[in-house]
């Protein structure tokens, strides 16, 4: 069965030369993508059906080839516990964004989908190498295609942004190449699974902390930990839709993977010794992102900056280097992409019908003229700040959970202090979401502020009284429900009736690529054993040189 | 005589070579102060030769070529003067400075006339065309020349 | 005392040699009308020069000519011409890049402004030495056939006789060019006067034994250095690169900066590795300053470049230091990365001078913004840009730049030069800075205005060297190893 | 029989999922009313049978049918496992009856409360979602899940407080709510750390009986009374509560009356070994009960608006709940709670009905309803008897055990609770006859702003009179059946006291019937009735700063952190600029440079070489 991981880069790769063959020109290039990356998803599925659960801590499906000697370079592939569910997951947005697309088919399509299966190529690479060198070749795969998708079909400031995206990551990447260097002068090998299991052996305690610093800081760009986060909002805000979910449902997740793939386990000494300085930081990004979240006026950014505050619980996790810890920060990752993923489409759902997500100009109301849509965001907000049952729940609980007992070579007091900052972060992430919803989804659309309300019931009875409500109900978290159910009897949905121009609630396209992310994100919320089953045998294998 | 003093007057001569090359804006005079320099590398080389007294005369060697090379130097460079002056109608190293980085001005080009000649209003053959339109006046130079 | 010499050891150079006294003879004699028939010749010399190294190559082992006896003047057998490994590669690697530079000549001279017999007897001479200079074992043969290489490139600058610019760009040349000539003969004077042998094998362990001279030793070294470090364009030596691939014909820019900065670098990695292996904690902080400041002023340079070619030449800088850069690392097989990334270079570089040139006819000035579009006009052309320019900028899908520099980088860190590394790292951001705002600019749409210039057909000789370059770029992205083999 | 635990909780879960997917399959063939219908049936029916199950596991509760307790399943965490699994005592079975109980009634009353309301599916599917999440808080078996059932109830009551959320003032109402408990809950989650960490583990029945270290308990019952004070608004996190009376009257009933808010109780007398071995987090629940009771007191009797009223008494009898608590006695806590449930749930359907009525909330619009509503009069009548303790209603029962345990207990801060307990039961007398005259008796108040044209009188459907009487039994009788002792002298004691101030307030009203007899607080009452500008002081000490530190953060971000980026891209671009001006196409200059530099190298080499 190891030829899966190699078809699932094949599959795109080779999709996207297809695209370069002069027949596609002008063709329906993104129902051709979508086949491709339903192909790819098939097989991520076949993957998870394959993967042997009793094992997770295994390398399981490798390949392992020699491509350059000259490098010691090792074409190695291999899913494990860690690995699988970020692979399946970017199968499963690229496909839901090529959905998306389907629905709204982009102006160069071609080249659009040529760039995005690349892309996934280069995620998914990333996810599976198990060749430091190798890993490192994918990781930078990314860059020039979404340098693409945000410098081609981005929002007005796109061509700053996509420079300010590659050059800061770019910059990151060269000093995660540095510190995998070290790593190879000092082992002699590139071999992931073995310099996992040597635990560091043979790197001297000076290297590995130089290393770890290398590479956490190139990790670090891409996760993005503060202050290295600034080419993130930017990127995220001037990103097309479909740019926006795949930056933030999987490309981020690249740097936190390597932290759990190349950083804790090759070199434990170098992490327990940056651990503190890691969680520090982490710790400040969730309470600077989410104050910068506080006073956004722009929807996109807003999600922007919430995606540093959660990758700051991810990065807390790693540094606690404690099994719930780490598990907590894939946890995290997977919840993250989930729901940002599902944020970012619907924050450009919300910006293609407004034409802005300036949540001044988009005012209020939305639950009352895109019910659906006001119904979905207020799901997405309210998986987004942590509610239990929800699945970014448990990312957060979890990285608490470690920070309040980190490993034994680290300062409790230090990561007590942490934990609280943490968990002031989770309020501070509840205001700024709430917030939002109150000023974008609540409210009344047209109408201005009436005569003076004392109560609620007056309000009821004069909303009542002055004319048909839309026919669905408040912002809620089910509704999505509502909506997902009914996707498939759906015509042009009863137009809302606002008093203003009537705008075109969620289409049967969004709800095919929404819905998804809807039921993952409940059932890893309602049920993280799904999840945690996983990941746990893998990450105490992580953890076993940094334990003892 | 000690192998100081000859050593000394090369560098002398080098070091003339070296203000001439510095010093001279006509490229002629630019070219013969580096042939100072040559020859200063040469009676280097003599001397070391002589006072090493090297079996396989490496350094007379040398020198040898060192010469062609010099005079190969100069033929090329004398054609290339000549190229030069036929196009903008001077040899002043430091007025060519039609190549050069976008936006900085070149004080000498204006002052030359070849700059000032104004491309448009000279024969502007096939020929002129790139350079007219990259960076100013050559056409004014090849009448300069042709007059001169 | 006659000395046998070994034809087969000098086969190389000696065909390049024939076919450019051939070139000039039929220059002679063939009608004026067909230029091209010329172009045939130079190529078809240059393709033997290069079946001859490959049988070099096949055949193995090493090659020695033009030996003196080692008779008390020092260690080594004082052997002048040596085909090695080392040798064949950079031999590879120029004919390489001379039968790209033929082609684009091709094109260059399509329009009968230049004249062939001249042109192509130059660049076949330039070669020669290019050649011939990797084998060199002395510094009297080092000297004349870096001279070989610099002359002729003069004479094919100036030969728009008619452009101002191009007498211009080759004024500056050559002045810069002898003036670095001078400085470093002045120092292989002083070393021949310090050591009383001009063969690089015994330099380094006469120069060892000079007592209580290192001052003069290092001074010798230095200006020694100067020469080669023009031919590279490493700092100080760059200011020229600029101005004189902008004036020079295409084809002379891309000989510049492949074949003679390849023979620029042969020549200081022999001096270097050779003559001076002793002297390592002499020059190898020098050559990690000035990799860093290269890479740095290149990279900084080209930022703000409008002008393909003078991007190209900052650009050529930068990678110069990235090349220079395993040279700082002393001892070891170091030079086997600058050597790898050389040819990766090379190989690279050329493709983007490849579709450069054609777009240079149809645009005179030839910015940047000319480019805009060219996606539409051309797509495979444009594509191809886009690759080269990642490629040289390091980002996958150019694996082949990505692996050189991660060759580099090995090196520097291996050889315990961390601030080189980060230097260096800085100065590849820099750098993508300006490669992709250059792609970007292909795909960008087209500019709407009057003066847009109809995509004329590609030259079929541009054609075929944009597609030797794609494909030798292709190849070492997929397999780096057959560079990394050969070099290492 | 943990199938029919887990039916409790499941079923209400399942009826809020079809509520919302199902109201109104297919779409735009189902028409509002069979959508309303069908909500309704999917809102009452699983309550109904979830009532019946937990009735049933109380009835065996009390017939010595020992605990349920069931684990589903292990979750791995990498360090202490979450063990999902419920486990139904006798505390938790009762309170699941009242829970259940409550929510029945309260979907009821709902059909018809919300007869008009366009949204009513979601609002009904909410109330049964919350319905499941109160039921999982109280019959976890695992603090984990406790908390997730907990923080659930948290955005039931978000989105219930804000359903009208045309009305910004609703909307921001449900931010505070949810905001406010969050923070407790960050506190209630590290107390969970605590104690599932030095126990090993999240069960609470392995949590009780570990031998955990006296500094350990402290730590640990600290914080979950920060969740607890969140929830359960306590001072000094109750400022939510009075706010989230902008939800529908039903919601304030079952969430911000009965059940939620009496969850922060609940969890207390749920892990009350730990609490009990944690002297000093008891007397700081003493200090906290004993100022929110009388404080909260003070500020209902100075409200105007009759559903804060509520929500201030609600606020001090959840304080006095924790009084007891804090005094030792998790019985008269509990007993409380339970009777509290049953009056305080009456108390705003009757609320609800009055307001439905007369379409506003103020009292200074009402008055004379006697006549117009007798049920709700008589019903009213006894909630506010079981508020004020007078007896035979429920709440004399209960508030007796509360006093009683009060006045036994022993510790530093006992004779201020006492009397502030005292103090207290006298100011709710005065302030349960303030509302209770000036509602139904005297004049009928003109002026009430109706937008409808009409003045008042709308007709109360069947529906919301049914609950009131049903409910009105429980909070007349619950009493008796709670009742183990009856502390005659303290009983004594607080009846008077409390008659007292009814009868303060009586004497003023009778002299002047048209006045607030809220006027006896003097310069007082505007504090009062701004419930000691607590708000204020958050909003200037919290909200304000967090805001301006939000505004600052995000110029540091544009001016510092993105500013050195594009500062260092600048200054490349400057260096650029510099090292231009020596390409200036001079030959020369080049030629100077190479020779300098040569120089400057050399001579660095004999220098440093």
């Amino acid at each position: 069965m190891s030829w899966i991981p190699i078809a699932m880069l094949a599959v795109p790769l080779l999709g996207a030369a297809a695209l370069l063959l002069p027949r596609f020109a002008g063709g329906p290039s993104h129902r051709y993508g979508l086949a491709v990356s339903g192909v790819t998803l098939a097989l991520a599925v076949v993957l998870v059906a394959a993967f042997d659960y009793g094992d997770a801590a295994r390398t399981q499906f490798a390949t392992d080839l020699p491509w350059i000697p000259g490098l010691a370079l090792r074409f190695h592939l291999g899913v494990d516990g860690v690995s699988l569910p970020l692979v399946v997951l970017t199968a499963l947005l690229t496909f839901l964004c090529f959905v998306h697309l389907a629905g709204r088919p982009p102006h160069r399509p071609r080249a659009l989908v040529f760039t995005l299966l690349v892309l996934e190529t280069g995620i998914i690479g990333t996810f599976l190498a198990l060749d430091l060198l190798l890993f490192f070749v994918f990781f930078e795969v990314v860059l020039v295609p979404m340098y693409f998708v945000i410098a081609i079909w981005g929002g007005p400031g796109r061509r700053a942004a996509a420079v300010k995206f590659i050059l800061y990551t770019l910059l990151g990447s060269a000093v995660l190449l540095l510190g995998l260097l070290v790593v190879w002068a000092q082992a002699g090998t590139l071999d992931m699974v073995a310099l996992a299991r040597g635990g560091g052996a043979g790197i001297a305690r000076s290297a590995q902390i130089a290393a770890f610093l290398a590479i956490g800081v190139g990790l670090a760009v891409k996760a993005p930990m503060w202050p290295l986060h600034t080419w993130l909002p930017d990127a995220h805000t001037e990103a097309p839709t479909v740019g926006s979910v795949l930056l933030a449902g999987v490309l981020l997740k690249m740097g936190t993977y390597g932290f759990a793939r190349i950083a804790i386990p090759i070199l434990p000494e170098g992490a327990a010794a940056v651990a503190p300085w890691l969680g520090a930081l982490a710790v400040v990004g969730i309470v600077y992102g989410s104050l910068a979240c506080l006073a956004q006026r722009d929807l996109k950014r807003m999600i922007a900056y919430s995606s540093v505050g959660h990758m700051g619980f991810v990065l807390l996790g790693f540094a606690t280097l404690t099994p719930v810890g780490v598990n907590a920060a894939l946890f995290g990752n997977v919840a993250h992409g989930l729901i940002t993923g599902l944020l970012f489409f619907l924050a450009g759902a919300v910006k293609d019908r407004y034409g802005t997500a300036d949540m001044e100009r988009l005012g209020g109301g939305m639950l009352r003229r895109l019910p659906y849509i006001g119904s979905l965001l207020t799901f997405a907000c309210v998986a987004s700040l942590g509610l239990p049952g929800l699945a970014g729940f448990w990312g957060e609980m979890l990285a608490l959970f470690g920070a309040f007992r980190p490993a034994a070579a680290l300062s409790r007091p230090l990561f007590l202090v942490f934990m609280a900052i943490g968990g002031l972060g989770t309020v501070l992430t509840a205001a700024y979401f709430l917030r939002m919803l109150s000023r974008v989804t609540h409210g009344s659309p047209a109408v201005p502020e009436g005569p003076p309300v004392t109560s609620a019931e007056e309000i009821r009875e004069i909303l009542g009284d002055e004319g048909p409500v839309e026919p669905v109900a408040a912002g809620t978290a089910v509704t999505a429900a509502v909506a997902e159910e009914s996707a498939a009897v759906l015509a042009p949905p009863a137009e809302p009736v606002g008093g203003r121009a009537a705008l075109r609630d969620v289409t049967a396209y969004e709800l095919a690529a929404w819905v998804p992310l809807v039921v993952l994100t409940l059932l890893f919320g309602l049920w993280p054993k799904s999840l945690l089953a996983i990941t746990t045998p893998a990450v105490q294998a992580i953890l076993s040189g940094v334990g003892s | 005589m000690h192998v100081v003093y000859p050593v000394i007057v090369s560098a002398l001569l080098f070091s003339i070579g070296v203000y001439g090359v510095l010093a001279r804006r006509n490229a002629i005079l630019v070219l013969m102060s580096v042939e100072l320099m040559l020859n200063a590398v040469n009676l280097n080389l003599v001397v070391f030769d002589v006072w090493l007294r090297d079996r396989l005369h490496g350094g007379q060697v040398l020198t040898l070529f060192v010469i062609v090379i010099a005079a190969a130097e100069v033929g090329l460079g004398l054609a290339i003067v000549l190229s030069v002056f036929r196009n903008r109608g001077t040899v002043d190293v430091d007025r060519l400075r039609d190549l050069t980085e976008r936006g900085l001005t070149a004080p000498g080009l204006a002052s030359s006339g070849s700059g000032s000649a104004g491309g448009a209003a000279g024969p502007s053959t096939p020929e002129a065309g790139p350079a007219a339109t990259a960076g100013g006046g050559s056409p004014g130079g090849i009448d300069r020349s042709e007059a001169g | 005392m006659i000395q046998s010499i070994d034809y087969v050891a000098i086969g190389a150079p000696l065909a390049l040699a024939s076919a450019a006294g051939l070139v000039l003879l039929l220059d002679v004699f063939l009608p004026r009308r067909t230029p091209g028939a010329l172009g045939l010749v130079a190529l078809a010399g240059v393709l033997v020069a290069g079946g001859l190294v490959a049988a070099q190559a096949a055949g193995g082992g090493e090659r020695r000519t033009f030996c003196v006896p080692a008779s008390g003047a020092g260690p080594g057998d004082g052997c002048s011409f040596v085909v090695d490994g080392f040798t064949l590669v950079l031999s590879g690697l120029v004919l390489g890049a001379g039968v790209v530079v033929v082609l684009l000549s091709m094109t260059e001279l399509a329009e009968r402004r230049i004249p062939p017999g001249e042109w192509y007897f130059l660049l076949l001479c330039a070669l020669t030495g290019a050649v011939l200079l990797p084998a060199a074992r002395d510094l009297a043969t080092l000297v004349v056939a870096l001279e070989l290489v610099s002359l002729p490139v003069f004479a094919l600058t100036a030969l728009k006789r008619y452009d101002g610019r191009a007498s211009e760009a080759a004024l500056k040349l050559f002045l810069v060019s002898v003036v670095s000539t001078a400085v470093m003969l002045f120092g292989v004077s002083l070393l021949y006067g310090l050591t009383g042998t001009l063969h690089l094998d015994r330099l380094s362990a006469a120069l060892s034994a000079v007592p209580g001279a290192s001052g003069v030793v290092a001074v010798a070294v230095v200006l020694v250095l100067a020469g080669f470090a023009f031919k590279v364009a490493a700092v100080p030596f760059h200011f020229w690169a600029g101005d004189v691939y902008q004036g020079a014909p295409v084809p002379v820019a891309a000989l510049l900066s492949v074949v003679s900065k390849a023979a620029g670098f042969a020549g200081l990695i022999l001096i270097l590795t050779t003559g001076l292996r002793e002297q390592a904690a002499l020059w190898g902080p020098v050559i990690a300053v000035v990799s860093a400041l290269t890479m740095t002023a290149g990279n900084v340079l080209a930022l703000r470049q409008r002008a393909a070619l003078r991007l190209l030449a900052w650009s050529s800088v930068a990678q110069s230091g990235y090349i220079l850069a395993p040279l700082a690392v002393v001892g070891g097989n170091a030079f086997a990365a600058s050597v790898a990334y050389l040819v990766i270079y090379a190989a690279m570089n050329l493709g983007a001078f490849a579709v450069v040139m054609p777009v240079s006819r149809t645009a005179a000035r030839n910015e940047l913004d000319d480019y805009r579009g060219l996606a539409s006009r051309r797509p495979v052309a444009a594509v191809a840009l886009a690759f080269f320019l990642v490629c040289l900028a390091g980002l996958p899908p150019g694996l082949a730049g990505l692996f050189a520099k991660v060759v580099v980088f090995r090196q520097i860190v291996e050889g315990g030069l961390g601030w080189l590394a980060v230097v260096m790292a800085v100065n590849t951001v820099i750098g993508l800075y300006y490669y992709i705002s250059w792609t970007a600019r292909l795909f960008a749409p087209a500019p709407s205005g009057p003066g847009r210039v109809p995509a004329a057909p590609m030259p079929v000789s541009a054609s075929v060297a944009v597609g030797l370059a794609v494909l030798v770029t292709l190849a070492f992205s997929v397999a780096p190893q057959l560079v990394l083999s050969a070099s290492g | 029989m943990i199938t029919l635990a887990v039916l409790a909780v499941l079923l209400p879960f399942a009826g809020a999922a079809a509520g919302l997917l199902g109201s109104r399959v297919p779409r735009g063939r189902t028409s509002a009313r069979t959508a309303r219908r069908r909500a309704a049936w999917f809102a009452v029916l699983p309550v109904a049978i979830s009532a019946v199950a937990a009735s049933w596991m109380a009835a065996r509760q009390a017939i010595g049918g020992g605990e349920i307790a069931g684990t589903l399943a292990e979750i791995e965490t990498g360090s202490v496992p979450v063990s999902v699994g419920l486990q139904v005592g006798g505390l938790s079975a009762l309170v699941g009856v009242l829970v259940t109980v409550v929510a029945l009634a309260v979907q009821v009353y709902s059909v018809g409360y919300m007869r008009d309301d366009p949204r009513y599916p979601s609002y009904s599917a909410f109330i049964s979602l919350f319905t499941s999440a109160m039921l999982l808080v109280v019959y976890a078996g695992d603090l984990i899940v406790l908390y997730v059932g907990w923080e659930i109830m948290g955005l039931c009551s978000y989105l219930l407080i804000g359903h009208w959320w045309e009305d910004r003032a609703n909307s921001r109402a449900a931010v505070k709510a949810f905001l406010v408990t969050r923070l407790g809950d960050v506190g209630f989650l590290f107390g969970i750390f605590t104690l599932g960490l030095s126990a090993g583990s999240f069960r609470i029945d392995d949590v009780l009986s570990a031998d955990l270290p006296r500094g350990t308990l402290v730590a640990a019952t600290m914080l979950l009374l920060a969740g607890v004070a969140g929830k359960s608004a306590q001072v000094p996190l109750h400022t939510w509560l009075p706010d989230a009376m902008a939800g529908p009257t039903p919601i304030s009933a079952l969430i911000h009356a009965a059940t939620m808010v009496a969850a922060g109780v609940f969890v207390v007398a749920r892990l009350y070994p730990a609490f009990l071995a944690a002297q000093p987090t008891l007397d700081v629940l003493a200090v906290l009960a004993a100022v929110g009771m009388l404080g909260a007191a003070l500020a209902a009797l100075a409200q105007d608006d009759l559903k804060r009223v509520l929500a201030y008494s609600t606020i001090s009898q959840l304080a006095l709940m924790a009084g007891a608590l804090a005094a030792g006695s998790e019985h008269a806590a509990i007993f409380h709670l339970v009777t509290h449930g049953a009056f305080k749930a009456l108390l705003f359907l009757c609320a609800g009905v009055v307001i439905h009525h007369v379409g506003s909330n103020l009292i200074s619009h009402m008055g004379g309803l006697r006549t117009a509503l007798p049920v709700t009069f008589w019903a009213m009548t006894i909630g506010f008897a079981a508020l004020a303790g007078l007896p035979p209603a429920s709440g004399f029962f209960s508030k007796d055990a509360v006093i009683a345990a009060i006045e036994r207990s022993h510790g530093p801060a006992q004779p201020f609770l006492y009397g502030c307990a005292l103090v207290t039961v006298g100011v709710t007398g005065a302030y349960a006859a303030r509302a209770w005259l000036r509602t139904f008796f005297g004049s009928r108040r003109t002026g009430a702003p109706d937008r409808r044209g009409g003045h008042g009188g709308h007709p109360v459907p069947r529906s919301m009179l049914w609950p009131v009487a049903l409910l009105a039994v429980p909070a007349l009788a619950l009493g008796f059946a709670g009742v183990r002792e009856l502390d005659w002298e303290s009983a004594a004691t607080s009846v008077v006291i409390a008659l007292l101030g009814a009868g303060v307030v009586y004497a003023l009203w009778r002299a002047a019937p048209e006045q607030d007899p809220a006027r006896v607080l003097g310069p007082f009452r505007a504090p009062c009735e701004r419930a000691f500008y607590l708000d204020t002081v958050y909003d200037r000490l919290v909200t304000r700063p967090v805001l301006r530190l939000a505004r600052g953060v995000v110029r540091a971000d544009e001016r510092v952190v993105d500013g050195a980026v594009r500062g260092s891209g600048r200054a490349a671009v400057g260096l650029s600029g510099v090292l231009r001006l020596a390409q200036n196409g001079n030959a020369q200059l080049y030629v100077t440079g190479l020779l300098a530099g040569v120089l400057l190298i050399a001579v660095a080499v004999v220098v440093l070489g």
